[in-house]
This record gives C-alpha cells, sequence and structure tokens, in this order.
C-alpha cells in the first residue's frame, strides 16, 4: 500500500533527533538549546506518528499521542523562555558557559 | 645449706629493691644496706663451698616457661666450680662495697649505686649458680646491664656516656653469638641444660661440625664478655665508671664471666680440637696484644685495665691448652690480686685525684698502707715467686708448653714479660721519685677503704697455695673430682718452666727499676727507639679508629641508604599512586564545572557508550 | 548476671561513659576526665576476670554468646550473619591487653588540652572498636568492630595531634581503608562461597576435604589477607602511615595504636590467616619469615639515625613487628607463641615509651633528642624508667621484650637458621639505636636548667609503675601469658598439621 | 523499489528537514538558525501527511513553524544577543560529543535497520479529524483535561518569571 518503509521514517527520525542533540550539547546560545530540543521532540512525535501507522495494531491513539507531546513541548518552550528572561535580567547573558552555579 | 643456696642472689636483689625504694630516704645509710646484705650473701657462700667440699654437687630445677612440648627449666646448680666461683663473686662484692663506703663518700647519688652494685651482684651470683644455658644467658646480659649502669654512673660526663653504649653493644654483640651458638646447640641436644649437653657430646649425638660451629660462637659470647680481642676495646673506657666498679666488675667478677662460661662448658669445648685451638690462639694473641699497649699508656687504670685484658687472655690461653685447672685457678688469683690493684689505684685516685701517672710519682710515704699493698698486687701479677700469681702463672704456662703449641707458649712468656715491666713502670712512677708539690694534701684512704684492701693484699699472698706443685694441688684435685672430662687436675710441666717464669718477671722488674725507678736508662729509651711504634702502641694499635672508620661508618652509611629508600622509594611510589589518583580526579573535577550541558553530554555519552556496546554484543536485540 | 552476657557487657561498656559524657557540658574537664576513666574500669575488670576465671581451670566457652543478627537469603542459599561473642587463649590475652592499656592510656589522656568531652567519646568508641575485634567470633562482625576503631582514630589523630596532625591522619585512613577493604572482599568471597562467617565453622568447611574453594582462590585470598593485615602490623613497605602516626598523634593515642591497633595485624594473622587456611599458610611462612627480617633490620637501622624520639620509636615499633612476623613465619610451636608475646610485650613496652614521650613533651615541649640530653639531672624518676623501658624494648632478660625475643628467633633457629642469624644482626643494632636515643636523651649535661620539681608525680605513677611490673612480671614468669595460651597454641598447630 | 510519487515526496521533505537540521547546526547568526528551523518544521508537517496524519501536520505548522519560532525569535530580540560572536566550544568536545552521537545512531540504527513492519490496513486518513476528536474526547479526555491545566499553569508560570521584579528583588 505504502511504498516507504517504516524504517525510512524512523530513520529520518533518528537523524533530526541526533541533529537536536547534538545542538543541545553543543550550542552555546540558549535559545538554540531550546530550540534543539524542540527538535528533538518533534523526532520523537515522527516516530510516535510512524508507529501509528506502520504499528503491529495501527491505531489512532500514537497520533494522539503525538498531540499531547506537541502541546507539552509548546508550554515547555513558553516556560523556558520565561526562565531565559528571567536569567537574562540578572545576569545579563544568555550564554550557557557562564550558568555554572551548580558548580559553586 | 646447698639445698637452698639460690637464697644468696636474693640478698644483692633484696639490697637493690630496698636501695631502689627507700634510696632517696637512707641516703649514705644505703651504703650499710648494700654491705650487710652482701655480707650475708658472703657468709652464705662461704657456707655452701664448705658443704660441697664433702657434698655432692647439687641442683635443682622448676619449669619457667612452657612451649608446646618444650619445657624450659630455671633452677640452681652447685657443683665445684659453682661453688667457688660463688665464693670469689661474693667476696670481692662484699668488700667492694664496703670500700665504697669511704670512695663515694659525699656523691649524693649513693643509693643509687648502691642499688646498681646490689643489681650486679645478684646478676653474677644467679650466673654462676645457673644450670643452664638459658639461664646463664639471661643473667649474662643483666651483668652486662649492671656494668652498663655502673660505667655511666657519672651520666653527666659525655664519656661515661660513650663508654657505657660501647660497653654495652660491644658485649651485645659478643652475646648474640652466644644466643646463636646456644640456640643451634638447643636444636641439636632439645635442652639447654649442661647435663644434657654434655651428655648428647659424650655419646656423640652431635656432629663434629656442630661442635665446632657451636663452641666457637659460644666462645664469641666469651670474647665480648671478657675483652678479648677484637672486642675488647671496651673495657679499657669502662674505665670512666667509679674505681670501685672496675675493681669489682671490670676485674674481678663479669669479664672473668667468659672466662666461666668456656670452664663450665669446657666438655663442649674440649670435644672440638678446632674449638680449643681457637680459643688458644685468641687468648695469647689478647694476652700479648694487651699487654703491649699497656706499656706505655699514662692512665692508671687504663693501664690496669689493659693488664685485665691480658690476664684474661691468659685464662682463656689456659683453656684453650686444655688447662681447665689453670685457667680457673689463675682466673680465682687474678681476681684477689687484680681486685686489690684496683682498690689500691682507687685509693691512690682517691688521694690525688688525678688518674695520670705522668703527675703523680713519691707517693709511698704518703700511702703507707696503700703503697705496700699496691706492691703486692704488683708483685702477686708479675709471677714473682711466693706470691699466688707465681703458681697460677706457671701452671699456665706449663699447660701451654703441654699444649703442644711452642709459639703460643712463646707467646704467653713474653706476654709475662710485658706484665712485670709495665706493672713496675706503674709501681715507679706513682710510688717513687719525687713527690710533687701540689701533692701536699695528700693523705691516706679511711678505714674502710683500706680493710677490703688488706683482705685482697692477704689473699693475694696466699690463695696461691691451694694449688701448688710442692704442696699438693688441692684445687685442681677438687674441681676435677669426678669429672673425667676436665683434663687432669695438674699438668706436670718440665721444671724448667718455673724457672724460666721467674726469671722473665724478673727481667721486666728490672727493665722497668732501670728506667722508672733509678733512672738510668733514659725514658726516651725505648719510646726514642721506636717512635713509630711507640705511637701505634699509645693510640691502641688504632682499633678504635679502625672499627670507627669501618663498622660504625658501614652502619651509618646503610641507615642512610636505607633513609634514602624509605624516603624516596617507599614514598615515592605512595607519592605516585597518590598523584594518580589525585590527576585522576582532577581530570574528573574538570568535567563538573557546573555546566548543565557538560553534564548532559557526560551522561549522554555515558548511555551512548552502554547501548553501542549492547548493541555490539547482542544483548540489545535478544 | 550469666557468664555469657559478660562479654557483651565487657565490650560495650565503654559506651556507657560515652552516654553519660554526651550529657556533660565540655568545660567540666575535670569531671569529663574522671568519667572517662571511670567508663574504662568496667571492661578492665570484667577482662582481668575473664583471665582469672581461666586461669582456675574454667572453661573460656562459658562465656560465648550467639545471637541471630542477620538473615537472608541468598541465591539458593540462606545467610546468617549471628552476633557472636567469645573467647580462647589468645584473645583473652589481647582483650586483657587492651583494657589494660586503654585504662593506662585514659590515665595518660590527662595531658589533653582541649575538647576533652569528644576526646574522650571518640577514646572510648575506640576501646569498644578494639574489645570487640577480639571477641567476635564472626568474620562479619569482626569486621564491624575493626571499622570501628578505623573511625574515631582518625579524628583523634586528626583533633588532637602534632602539627601534621591533618596530613598523618588521613595517610592513615587511606592506609588502612585501602586495607580494610581488601578485608572485605575476602570476607565476603569466604561468605559468599561457604554461607557462614562463623570462624570455627570456616576453618572447617574451607579446610574440609570438599573444600568449595579451590586451593589457588585459597591462596589469592590468603595473599589479600596479609595484604590487609599487612598495612595494620606493619609490614614493610606498607609502613609510612604508621610513622606519620607515632608522629603526630598525641602520645595516650599513640599508646593506643602501637600497643594495640598495630597488634590487630598480627591477631588477625594469627587467627584468621592461620587459623583459616593453615595448608597456604605453609607456603607462604618462609616469605614472611623473610619479611620480618627485613622489617626487624630495616626498622632498626632507620631508627638509628633518626633525629627525633617519636621516630625511633616508630621505627624501633617497625622493627620489632619484624619479630612477630618472624615468630609467625617460623610456623612452629615456639616461635608462634614468641610473637604472642612479643606482640603483648611490645604492647605494654611501647606504651610504657610513649607515655613517657608524653611526659617528656608536656615538660620541655620537644622530643628531639638533641633538644633533650641530661634530663636524667632534672627527672631522674622518669629517666630512669625511660632507661628501663628502652631495656625491655632491646630484649634484657628479666623483662618481656626478651622472652618474646628469644622464642621467636628460636622458633626460626629450628628450620631457618641461616636466616634467623642475619636476624640477630636486628638485636644488636637494637641495642645500638635505644641506646643512642635514650643516653642521648637522659645522659651528658643537660642542655639548659629545668625549672622546678619536673619529674613525675601523683597519676602519673599509675601507667609508668603498672606497665613496669606486667613487664617485669612477664619476664621473669612468663607463664602468666604461657599457660592461658596452651589451648589456643595446640589448636593452632593442630590446624597447621602437628 | 519503485519510484512513487510517494517515495520522491518523502525524499524530498527529508532532505528539507535535514538540511535545516544542518543548517541549524552550522549557521552563525541566532535569527538565521531560526529561520532555518523553519524548514525543518515544515518538513516535518510534511512528513506526518505522508504518514496520514494530517491534523497533526496543521498542528505541526500552527505551532511550531508559528508559535514557537516567533516565540524564540522574541527571546532572541529581548535579550540582545551577540548575533554572530557565537564561541564554539572546544574541538575536543565536539569530537568527543560527535562520536557519542554517532555511536548512538549507529546503535539504534542498528536496531532500525532490519525493522520490516508489513504495512497494517489502516484507515487513519480517513476521516483524520474526525478520529482524532473522538479519541480525544472519548478515551483521553482526561489527559486532554490534564494538559489543558498543564497549559494554564505554564502560562502562569511564565507570565510570573518573565515578570520584571518591582521591587528590585529580595
Amino acid at each position: 500500500m505504502s511504498s516507504i518503509p517504516a524504517s525510512a521514517f524512523l530513520a529520518l527520525a533518528l537523524i533530526l533527533f541526533c541533529i537536536g542533540l547534538y545542538g543541545a550539547l553543543s550550542k552555546r546560545n540558549t535559545v538554540i538549546v531550546l530550540i534543539s530540543i524542540e527538535l528533538m521532540l518533534n523526532a520523537v512525535n515522527i516516530n510516535l506518528v510512524t508507529f501509528s501507522k506502520y504499528g503491529i495494531k495501527p491505531s489512532i491513539t500514537g497520533q494522539i499521542f503525538a498531540l499531547f507531546a506537541i502541546t507539552v513541548a509548546a508550554a515547555e518552550a513558553a516556560v523556558g523562555l520565561a526562565i531565559l528572561i528571567a536569567l537574562y535580567r540578572n545576569r545579563k547573558t544568555v550564554n550557557i558557559d557562564e550558568m555554572d552555579t551548580m558548580k559553586h | 645449706m646447698m639445698e637452698t643456696a639460690w637464697i644468696i642472689p636474693l640478698f644483692p636483689l633484696l639490697s637493690f629493691l630496698i636501695l631502689l625504694l627507700f634510696g632517696r630516704r637512707l641516703k649514705e645509710a644505703s651504703a650499710f644496706v648494700g654491705i650487710l646484705l652482701t655480707l650475708a650473701s658472703l657468709v652464705y657462700s662461704i657456707l655452701v663451698l664448705f658443704e660441697r667440699f664433702t657434698a655432692p654437687t647439687y641442683k635443682s630445677e622448676a619449669a619457667w616457661l612452657n612451649i608446646g612440648d618444650l619445657h624450659l627449666t630455671a633452677g640452681f646448680e652447685v657443683n665445684q666450680l659453682n661453688a667457688l666461683m660463688l665464693v670469689i663473686v661474693s667476696l670481692v662484692s662484699c668488700l667492694v662495697h664496703t670500700y665504697s663506703k669511704g670512695y663515694m663518700h659525699g656523691d649524693e647519688r649513693i643509693p643509687v649505686f648502691y642499688a646498681y652494685l646490689g643489681l650486679f651482684t645478684f646478676a653474677m651470683q644467679g650466673l654462676v649458680l645457673s644450670p643452664n644455658l638459658l639461664q646463664t644467658y639471661i643473667f649474662w646480659e643483666l651483668v652486662g646491664v649492671g656494668s652498663f649502669l655502673l660505667i655511666g654512673f657519672y651520666f653527666y660526663k659525655e664519656e661515661a656516656k660513650a663508654a657505657a653504649k660501647k660497653a654495652f653493644i660491644m658485649t651485645r654483640i659478643g652475646d648474640v653469638g652466644l644466643l646463636i651458638g646456644m640456640i643451634l646447640l638447643f636444636w641439636q641436644t632439645n635442652s639447654f641444660e649442661y647435663d644434657e649437653i654434655f651428655k648428647a657430646v659424650r655419646e656423640g649425638a652431635i656432629s663434629q661440625g656442630w661442635i665446632t660451629l657451636t663452641a666457637l660462637l659460644i666462645f664469641v659470647g666469651a670474647v665480648g664478655k671478657s675483652g678479648q680481642f677484637p672486642l675488647h676495646t671496651w673495657l679499657p673506657d669502662a674505665m670512666e665508671g667509679p674505681t670501685p666498679v672496675s675493681a669489682l666488675i671490670h676485674a674481678a667478677t663479669m669479664v672473668a664471666a667468659g672466662v666461666y662460661l668456656v670452664a663450665a662448658l669446657f666438655p663442649l669445648f674440649a670435644a672440638s680440637k678446632t674449638a680449643l685451638l681457637t680459643i688458644a690462639i685468641i687468648g695469647a694473641f689478647t694476652a700479648i696484644f694487651a699487654a703491649s699497649i699497656g706499656l706505655v699508656q699514662t692512665d692508671i687504670k687504663r693501664v690496669l685495665a689493659y693488664s685485665t685484658v691480658s690476664q684474661l687472655g691468659y685464662m682463656m690461653l689456659a683453656l684453650g691448652s686444655a688447662g681447665y685447672v689453670a685457667g680457673v685457678f689463675h682466673l680465682m688469683t687474678h681476681a684477689f690480686f687484680k681486685a686489690l690493684l684496683f682498690l689500691a689505684a682507687g685509693s691512690v685516685i682517691h688521694a690525688v685525684h688525678t688518674q695520670n701517672i705522668e703527675e703523680m710519682g713519691g707517693l709511698w710515704k704518703k700511702l703507707r698502707l696503700t703503697g705496700p699493698l699496691f706492691l703486692i698486687g704488683t708483685l702477686a701479677i708479675s709471677g714473682v715467686p711466693l706470691l699466688s700469681g707465681f703458681f697460677s702463672k706457671d701452671e699456665i704456662l706449663a699447660a701451654a708448653w703441654e699444649g703442644g703449641h711452642p709459639i703460643l707458649f712463646l707467646l704467653a712468656v713474653i706476654a709475662a714479660f710485658f706484665t712485670a715491666f709495665y706493672m713496675f713502670r706503674l709501681f715507679f712512677m706513682v710510688f717513687t721519685g719525687e713527690a710533687r708539690s701540689e701533692m701536699k694534701h695528700v693523705h691516706e684512704s679511711p678505714g674502710v677503704m683500706t680493710l677490703p684492701m688488706i683482705v685482697l693484699g692477704v689473699l693475694a699472698v696466699i690463695s696461691g697455695y691451694v694449688n701448688t706443685p710442692w704442696f699438693g694441688t688441692f684445687l685442681g684435685d677438687w674441681l676435677t673430682k669426678g669429672n673425667d672430662s676436665l683434663g687432669h687436675s695438674h699438668v706436670e710441666g718440665p721444671g724448667w718452666i718455673m724457672i724460666v717464669a721467674t726469671l722473665v718477671s724478673l727481667a721486666g722488674i728490672f727493665l722497668a727499676w732501670l728506667i722508672y725507678g733509678k733512672k738510668s736508662l733514659s725514658r726516651d729509651w725505648l719510646s726514642g727507639r721506636g717512635g713509630a711504634l711507640h705511637t701505634i702502641l699509645y693510640n691502641k694499635y688504632y682499633i678504635d679508629e679502625f672499627y670507627q672508620l669501618t663498622i660504625v661508618s658501614l652502619t651509618k652509611g646503610m641507615s642512610y641508604f636505607l633513609r634514602f629508600i624509605d624516603l624516596f622509594l617507599v614514598e615515592g611510589i605512595v607519592k605516585g599512586v597518590a598523584g594518580f589518583v589525585q590527576g585522576l580526579g582532577k581530570t574528573g573535577s574538570k568535567v563538573q564545572n557546573g555546566q548543565v550541558q557538560t553534564y548532559g553530554a557526560m551522561a549522554f555519552v555515558g548511555l551512548a557508550v552502554l547501548v553501542v556496546i549492547f548493541a555490539l554484543t547482542g544483548g540489545y536485540l535478544k | 548476671m550469666s557468664l555469657s552476657s559478660v562479654l557483651s557487657i565487657l565490650v560495650f561498656s565503654p559506651l556507657l561513659g560515652v552516654t553519660v559524657l554526651a550529657f556533660m557540658k565540655n568545660t567540666q574537664e575535670k569531671a569529663i576526665k574522671i568519667v572517662g576513666l571511670l567508663a574504662t574500669l568496667p571492661a578492665l575488670l570484667l577482662a582481668l576476670a575473664c583471665y582469672f576465671h581461666y586461669q582456675a581451670g574454667k572453661d573460656l566457652g562459658d562465656f560465648s554468646v550467639k545471637a541471630n543478627w542477620i538473615n537472608f537469603v541468598g541465591d539458593k542459599k540462606y545467610f546468617h550473619v549471628a552476633y557472636e561473642l567469645g573467647l580462647n587463649g589468645l584473645s583473652l590475652i589481647m582483650v586483657v591487653l587492651t583494657a589494660i592499656i586503654a585504662t593506662l592510656a585514659a590515665v595518660a589522656s590527662m595531658h589533653i588540652k582541649k575538647e576533652w568531652k569528644g576526646y574522650f567519646m571518640l577514646f572510648l568508641l575506640l576501646e569498644t572498636g578494639m574489645l570487640g575485634v577480639f571477641t567476635s567470633l564472626n568474620l562479619i562482625l569482626f569486621f564491624i568492630f575493626f571499622e570501628v576503631t578505623l573511625v574515631p582514630m582518625f579524628f583523634l589523630i586528626g583533633k588532637w595531634g602534632y602539627f601534621e596532625k591533618e596530613k598523618a591522619a588521613f595517610s592513615f585512613l587511606i592506609y588502612n581503608g585501602l586495607g580494610s577493604a581488601i578485608l572485605l572482599i575476602v570476607i565476603m568471597v569466604l561468605f559468599a562461597k561457604t554461607g557462614t562467617s562463623n570462624i570455627h565453622d570456616l576453618q572447617q568447611i574451607v579446610n574440609a576435604a570438599k573444600s568449595p574453594l579451590s586451593g589457588s582462590v585459597k591462596m589469592g585470598l590468603l595473599i589479600a589477607l596479609l595484604i590487609a593485615f599487612g598495612v595494620k602490623l606493619p609490614i614493610f613497605p606498607l609502613h609510612s602511615w604508621m610513622l606519620r602516626v607515632h608522629v603526630q598523634a598525641p602520645p595516650s593515642i599513640v599508646m593506643i595504636h602501637s600497643g594495640i591497633l598495630l597488634k590487630i595485624g598480627a591477631f588477625g594473622l594469627i587467627r584468621f590467616a592461620m587459623g583459616i587456611f593453615p595448608e597456604q599458610f605453609k607456603d607462604v611462612a618462609g616469605v614472611l619469615a623473610f619479611l620480618g627480617v627485613i622489617n626487624l633490620l630495616y626498622g632498626a637501622f632507620l631508627a638509628f639515625i633518626q633525629k627525633d624520639f617519636k621516630m625511633v620509636l616508630a621505627y624501633s615499633s617497625i622493627s620489632h613487628m619484624g619479630i612477630v612476623l618472624i615468630g609467625i613465619g617460623a610456623l612452629n610451636a615456639t616461635g608462634i607463641q614468641g610473637a604472642i608475646f612479643q606482640v603483648v610485650s611490645h604492647g605494654l613496652i611501647s606504651a610504657l615509651l610513649f607515655f613517657l614521650v608524653g611526659v617528656f613533651y608536656e615538660r620541655t615541649d620537644t622530643s628531639l633528642i638533641e633538644n633533650l640530653g641530661g634530663l636524667a639531672k632534672g627527672m631522674p624518676l622518669a629517666a630512669g624508667f625511660l632507661l628501663a623501658g628502652a631495656m625491655a624494648s632491646l630484649g634484657l632478660p628479666g623483662m618481656s621484650g626478651f622472652v618474646s625475643e628469644f622464642m621467636a628467633f628460636l622458633g626460626l633457629f629450628k628450620d631457618m637458621p641461616v636466616l634467623a642469624a642475619v636476624g640477630t644482626i636486628g638485636i644488636i643494632m637494637t641495642a645500638a639505636y635505644l641506646l643512642r636515643a635514650v643516653l642521648g636523651m637522659t645522659f651528658g649535661q643537660a642542655h639548659r636548667e629545668f625549672a622546678g620539681t619536673m619529674d613525675l608525680k601523683g597519676a602519673e605513677f599509675v601507667p609508668v609503675l603498672t606497665l613496669m611490673f606486667l613487664i617485669v612480671l612477664i619476664g621473669v614468669y612468663p607463664s602468666v601469658l604461657s599457660s592461658p595460651l596452651k589451648t589456643a597454641l595446640e589448636t593452632i598447630m593442630l590446624g597447621l598439621g602437628g | 523499489m519503485t519510484f512513487s510519487g510517494e517515495f520522491i515526496a518523502f525524499m524530498l521533505l527529508a532532505l528539507a528537514a535535514v538540511i535545516g537540521g544542518v543548517l541549524l547546526l552550522n549557521l552563525t547568526n541566532v535569527v538565521h538558525m531560526i529561520i532555518a528551523l523553519v524548514f525543518t518544521f515544515v518538513s516535518i508537517a510534511g512528513i506526518y501527511i505522508l504518514l496520514s496524519a494530517e491534523f497533526i501536520a496543521g498542528a505541526q505548522i500552527l505551532i511550531y513553524s508559528g508559535a514557537i519560532t516567533i516565540i524564540m525569535l522574541f527571546g532572541i530580540m529581548l535579550t540582545k544577543h551577540n548575533d554572530t560572536s557565537e564561541g564554539k566550544p572546544s574541538l575536543w568536545r565536539r569530537l568527543f560529543l560527535l562520536l557519542g552521537v554517532l555511536g548512538f545512531a549507529f546503535a539504534v540504527y542498528i536496531g532500525i535497520y532490519n525493522l520490516d513492519l508489513a504495512p497494517q490496513t489502516n484507515h487513519l486518513h480517513e476521516n483524520n479529524t474526525l478520529q482524532i476528536g473522538k479519541a480525544l474526547y472519548s478515551k483521553h479526555i482526561i489527559p486532554f483535561e490534564l494538559t489543558s491545566v498543564l497549559l494554564l499553569v505554564a502560562l502562569v508560570g511564565s507570565i510570573i518569571l518573565a515578570k520584571k521584579d518591582e521591587k528590585g528583588g529580595e
């Protein structure tokens, strides 16, 4: 019915996830880190939707789950940004290197 | 009496304990405690000796220590030798106790002095009563300590401190030899008992090699204690102690312990020709070696000390030549006349407050009692006929001749000549000649000091007559009765030996008189002839310096080398490990920079590694 | 009070003192010191009571106590760890020694100048640990008590020591921590393989014909044990921690440390290494004897050039522990008994010497040999006891040091005469370094005038006289030690095959 | 394998998504990065359509390409970042991280490489929105409501966090 194997979608999701992960762990700008995390969430959503169609028992639930994930991601982005702004106000930077209060 | 002979050493021990505990309150009165208690043990010893003349050997033992199946015992034994030694020790000790009352008068540490004397006497009496090697060793060490304490009695003097230390360590070197020999012997015979050892030797239960080895090792102990070459250097230094101590310990008793030990173990030594020969050689060499040093010394006590070393060498020579009786006989006579000489020397020192004989002279008229007594001692030691030393020395010479080693005999004769010479050199320099101006206030010692000297003087004259070729060899017969392994009671040497000995000693006296008495020969005649020789002799053959250079430096070098190892190798390894761990920690702590991102990266990479491992090992899909 | 509760009371009685101290104010110096001292007394009295009970011919088994403690199910096995205390001749002696030295060290603690409360609480905790180590019949219990000794010791060194106390405390902790880690591994392997941690059962199971452990595993465990206890003893080259502790810790603690804690190493070697792995132990005995000789000579040579009297004593401890190893390595009744005697004797002697060092330090503020000198004038009694202690230490007959040294060498000479002969150099060296140090301190001209009466006084006589008495008692009448040891020694020899 | 239209569409979308991601990593200007990411988000929406999830695709475009991107841009604008001077972490660290990521990718790829899920008959594409609505309001009603609470909390939280501290902090 479909000419595209499930593994292709999964591989795409994997690549995007890895890009997001790399970005989240290596970028210095906090905004980019946040957005990289969004990318990772997206990759996961692809997986969810893929299995909703290609799973052993296809079901709409996968899509619903993806929907919830998007919602949570949106909320997370908002809160993350708020924290970022609060931090920026105190420390005048968004550079993640300088946020090392855990060390002290 | 013999059954309770164990009480004898307890008297001085009691004295030691009482003075240790209450000495501070007794002050000078502590002298009486010491004197009375040693007197008691002297009386007891004499009674035991008299009983031993008739009764057989008595021995009693009790368990001391059990180790598994081994049972070590402690006890006491009264045989001829022990009984004799006991009396000698008690007698000299008692006399020295009395003498010290005068000599140490005014010293605030009299109680301590008497306590130490008590300890020493206790140990020495214990030593001569010991029925086994272990007990001998125990008391052997204890007498060493007594000697150490008394040498270091003037603790504030640096020389006394050094001498005490030296005495202890040098004798300990010998003691270790004794310890090794004794332990080896133990594993050969399974016993420390003299009787068991002799039995094993008689029955041939020990191989010849073992006998020789153990005998020589035990002899090392005797060498250390009796100041034989090469462990003799401590004995002259030990003269730093108070003079009565030198008389008691370093002349009459403790230094004779080495001779006593060889005598007590004589059946063991007799079973090995090599051991006997070694003893004889070392004895003869020491006799002449020490006598030659004694020729030029200027310290009155040191001359006597070297004389002691030399005389002990004589005794060793006698024992080594199988002259058991001769050795013991000389041990006894020597104890009397050498103690006399030391006490007289002490009396001189007490009077003039110096020990340098160059600063003395003309004391004969001032010390009316000390002078003649000193002369008696000098005559006795020189082997002038009719005095005790003559008979015992003659016995030794005869034994050496019979021993079959003419060279040793020759050495002994030369040593006898030397002895006569340096002893009379001493006598002439101290008692004759011009009286020095600063010696005006010299006066004779008090009665407590002269009385013991008189007793010893009498003994120095008569004690020889217990064993003479003329009036019977009573001592020898008694000593060897019932024990064949000790050899003949009397060695019948050729008659000319006695004449030779007499002539030699008279020649020595005559030469000394020429140089120091009549002064018809310049004193430089001797020293000038052999300038280098004189220097060597005066510096005691540089033995001390040699030891200092070799053994002491080696030990120190070893120590520093090991310290180097300790500091750099051991600590280095430790530091290396610590540094490694620290480095690891530092690397680790770098990761802990407080940045969430780094933590995340670490955690993720860790996860990735795990996942990869699982994927590769296949655990992932199964 | 039934006999079986005696040991529990004995071990935990110091904790009573800890409880009392917890309610006291830190400023009540005198009261705290008295309570601290009193708290050590019940253990001492009970230990002596046990000793006399045994000497009276009664059974030490009366004191054994056993209670279920921890149960858990492992892989097809049920594991029990029981609370088991008990005594045999060897541990009885160690307990008595511990109780005596702890009490005397409490007396010596009068010199402590700060934080009395904390000091005595830790001190008493330490005592409980030590008593527990010697009485526990269960390896896991043993290990717990073993660790209980470490922690108070760490703080006692680190807080009440001298200049480099922190460093000393840390090196103490690191070395001993490593040692106990290795010990724990051994215990766990034994426990997992045999299902029991009772020492007696272990001896049976490990040495049975169908042993759950192969020969090489046993050998490995034995070597691990040797290292674990070797740190404690200490065996060269694992000794450097102990030097620091000796020098930096307060003298009263060094009394405990040198007197008892080092002995846990020897105790462990005899009780566990020799007891549980007798077959394998025979193979390493020669090595142990060799190490013993090295320890003996190494310590002696290094002690010879030290400038600080405490360092001399520290190296002397290493040297004397060499004699313990020599005795153990001799592998016969004589040697082992010598080793045990040496353990006791060195405990007493080093306690005495360190007590005196403490006294000297308190009066003169130094322990450097060259800064002292001539002490015999100002403090004749203390100097005399110091000399006597040194004499005991160098093995003067009539004192305990001789008996032990003699037996250890007697044992070693039986099978390894050459090695033993080399070792006897140590006897000479011991005399040399001790006399050098002691005479340097007490003889000669006094370097300075010591004001007033400096000599021993009051309570200071208690430890000195007690220790001296015991040293002489053992030296003159060694049966006080050898008779309780008899059975224990026979058991060990039976394990070694006669 | 035939080059069906579906396949070509997938390839194009996937390529766009990956390129967007790679640009995200490599661009230096932060605004450009976010713009690049919009490509990715839109492509992912296309992927959803290929996966018969039209509603999700719509939501994706609305929320990600629209809302989140805009929020992020706001964030950037508000925080006056240094546009271009984005320093990079040390080479070692990036290499370390890259290796980790590649290792992870490799391991997961082994897992999905041979995953052959035969396509099942499904009716997801028919009235997709209706299906989602039905499921959401019946079966998943409680999570749905919880999500609304979550959103509310996020809203309030964001406001409080981002609100200027009137009194200058305490």
